[in-house]
């Protein structure tokens, strides 16, 4: 089967369910793409944790203002509109459910949206957390964006996280490089394959029962 | 006449006792006080406990502190950067103590100690290690943590401008923890690029009253501004 | 493009539904979004629970919806004034019910409901009436009374200018519970002076940031201020 | 006896005891009156809650703002070096520990210095209270500003509040027109006397044993 989708066909994906008026946190790393893919033209407005809202992209070369930052303290700029606020205020902001949508990466996803992707539970790692655990219970929308395996082709998707969680039953969206899958109070659902992804191909990768709403149907079950 | 500047960095730090509790403001490199660090990095207290949301980037400021070996303790979210080497090896080394603290925990404890909040019940964390040995409740369905004010005897902070009375403004995502570090110490030292007169911070705008700041010291315009407006990257680090 | 912008208070104030709470900013009438309160009036909207400092000052505005019946609970700090005669005779004929909160646990209360904080202890009211029945618990050798969020369904606050994705300044003391009652509620609605174009406020002063607000409406300028400058008080009421 | 200070001269009494760059709240009633009593020159920084450090004096005639009211919803002024800020952070001030002084009117105080000062407790009266307890809890210093005595004769000062409390042992003075009193673990020392009121009167009329440290000695214990 092809591989699916690469990060930024990914992060284009994503940026398509964001809605004209949303205000949205990417996380570090992968998510960040996302901010690159949003449509031109619709007002879609970035949060950063360390205190803003109205984020615009990266600089130009020249024009990096070390008072600017995101959350992965990459430079960035200011858009017509934005604010700043303290830390206090900005947590307040996820915490209080004022975030329409976050996408954060992940080491694993369980079928009841369990999230883990702050720690490996390595005896040796030195532990991170930032805001990824108040980001995890706060938005009122937490997608994930990941490939679907890690590089040792063991799947993310679980039926229980073995790594330790960020948060508990908070993920409702999960984008993989071979499909999109719902977290629903009956597990997981499949509403988009990838490629020549197949849901039996998913079945097999992630070792979970996967209903289908893909409305690709070959020998699978009908839509429920 | 109120007068709460300080004429420069070693004497704004000055008194800082051996095991103290020192909150330093920044996210990254952005308000992160780093003449202040320097100051205080040239006396001599020792056996301190840092709050701060990082552990320091790359060999100064923050990280300088860390690497002297006078840090006992650090509270922060996040320890491990790309340019965290001097942490990471002083841990790895383990002669320094990591608390680790969700962002949002670690914020609402400071702005709880600054706000008189015995304790607070936060979803951040439920579930999780961070939580373990913990308080937790259920409030009308949801499930809730229960955590502790993070209170100092000192935070280093870097505003914008200031005046005699202490009132500060800062600029852009400089101002991340250094309006709920100053009210959670008891004692503020703030380095602002500039003393401005009293009156002239507009009322509206000012973001830490000056009863939260008891020592102002002016470090100087910082190489990408000019009179407080961004002129480009060149000469910034 | 984003426009949380309402062409005038009758369409700013539509679906409220009966039952709802209500929080009211303004501290006396500093800040008394007056011109909602009447757009709520002029609708059907009853059994009101209320959350606001005063129960209303003079015959207008909040006091003019507690004579109106209307309200069915009021939750204040300061329901006795000497204007407040409107309130008195409701309270004293037995047609509102009262919930007395401590201002500063007030706030704290609206203020956990919009940053997401399941309960805190507070020192304020520990040992006195108001905390009667309450969870206590003694931390670190202080008392605390437990708390719980105010939320509400609606907000109707008062402020100097707004832009259409809702950032929002507000205007000396009439600030007052404005920024806090904007994160409590599902639905904030504000009154301002005058609508700005976006971009217009400056970032590091907006103290409502637009995510908390949800419909704005331009009222025109109070009589006493000319492009937001006060010019004495000749015309005010 | 005579009847010692009246208020204005009671408010200057208290104005004397403020250093500069005291953070101070005057609650409503006759401390608002110490304002206008402060030292010229000092700068003492004025906190009301409803959101503002740095108050002023009430303006002159026809420049009364609706804007810049004290908690007590008089006009006041604003001065240079003034702030605002909304009501959580304002109280916050005050829970946080934040104040210097506040001065505030009282029912009763009792000798371990809890305050009376917002309910009478009579079943007609329509409580309100205001931010009265959090600031009996939450500045540095709590000072009371009284009569010694009711209109109908009774000492404000007792052994213990039969008006519902407004905060618990939070008194750390008491300024009356008849003396002042330092509320101590062991009790009340007077350590002022004014017109010529003796500690016999004062024991008598408040029935309370009282210690002296007023250095007005007559047929008094020495001081302790």
């Amino acid at each position: 089967m092809s591989a699916g989708l690469d990060r930024a066909a990914l992060a284009a994906r994503i940026a398509q369910d964001i809605a004209e008026g949303s205000v949205v946190n990417l996380g570090i790393g992968a998510p960040t793409l996302i901010a690159d893919a949003l449509p031109a033209g619709l007002e879609i407005i970035l949060h950063t944790e360390n205190g803003m809202l109205g984020m615009g992209p990266r600089p130009a070369a020249g024009r990096i203002d070390p008072d600017l930052l995101n959350a992965g303290k990459q430079p960035v700029t200011e858009l017509p509109g934005a604010s700043y606020f303290h830390h206090a205020d900005s947590f307040g902001m996820m915490r209080g459910g004022h975030l329409d949508i976050c996408v954060l990466g992940a080491f694993q996803v369980s079928e009841h949206g369990d999230l883990a992707n702050w720690h490996t539970g390595a005896p040796d790692a030195i532990p991170a957390v930032g805001g990824a655990m108040d980001l995890a219970i706060g938005a009122k929308h937490v997608w994930v964006m990941t490939d679907l395996l890690t590089r040792d082709g063991a799947s993310k998707l679980v039926t229980e996280c073995t790594y330790p969680l960020t948060g508990v039953r908070c993920v409702s969206r999960v984008y993989t490089d071979r499909a999109v899958f719902d977290v629903t109070a009956g597990g997981l659902v499949v509403t988009e394959l990838f490629g020549d992804t197949t849901l039996d191909d998913l079945r097999e990768l992630a070792g979970l029962e996967l209903r289908d709403a893909s409305g690709r149907h070959e020998n699978e079950e009908m839509r429920s | 006449m109120i007068s709460k500047v300080h004429e420069n960095v070693l004497e704004a730090v000055s008194g800082i006792a051996d095991g103290s509790t020192v909150m330093i403001g920044g996210f990254g490199r952005a308000g992160q006080p780093v003449e202040l660090i320097d100051a205080l990095l040239a006396g001599s207290a020792t056996a301190l406990t840092v709050v701060s949301n990082n552990a320091g980037n790359g060999d100064a400021g923050l990280a300088a502190l860390v690497g002297s070996g006078r840090v006992a303790k650090i509270v922060c979210s996040f320890p491990r950067q790309v340019d965290s080497h001097v942490f990471d090896a002083v841990y790895r080394a383990g002669r320094i103590e990591l608390e680790l603290v969700p962002q949002g925990n670690l914020a609402e404890r400071i702005r709880a100690a600054g706000a008189g909040i015995g304790a607070f019940y936060t979803p951040t964390g439920f579930g999780t290690l961070v939580a373990e040995g913990k308080e937790t409740r259920s409030i009308d369905g949801r499930d809730y943590v229960l955590e502790y004010p993070l209170k100092a005897d000192v935070a280093l902070i870097s505003a914008l401008r200031g005046d005699r009375w202490g009132n500060l403004v800062y600029r852009g995502t400089s101002r991340n923890f250094g309006p709920i570090m100053a009210a959670a110490a008891a004692t503020t030292i703030a380095q602002v690029d500039e003393v401005v007169e009293l009156g002239s911070l507009d009322p509206e705008a000012v973001v830490t009253p000056g009863l939260f700041v008891d020592r102002v010291v002016a470090v100087g315009e910082r190489p990408w501004l000019r009179d407080g407006v961004f002129v480009g990257a060149e000469a910034a680090s």
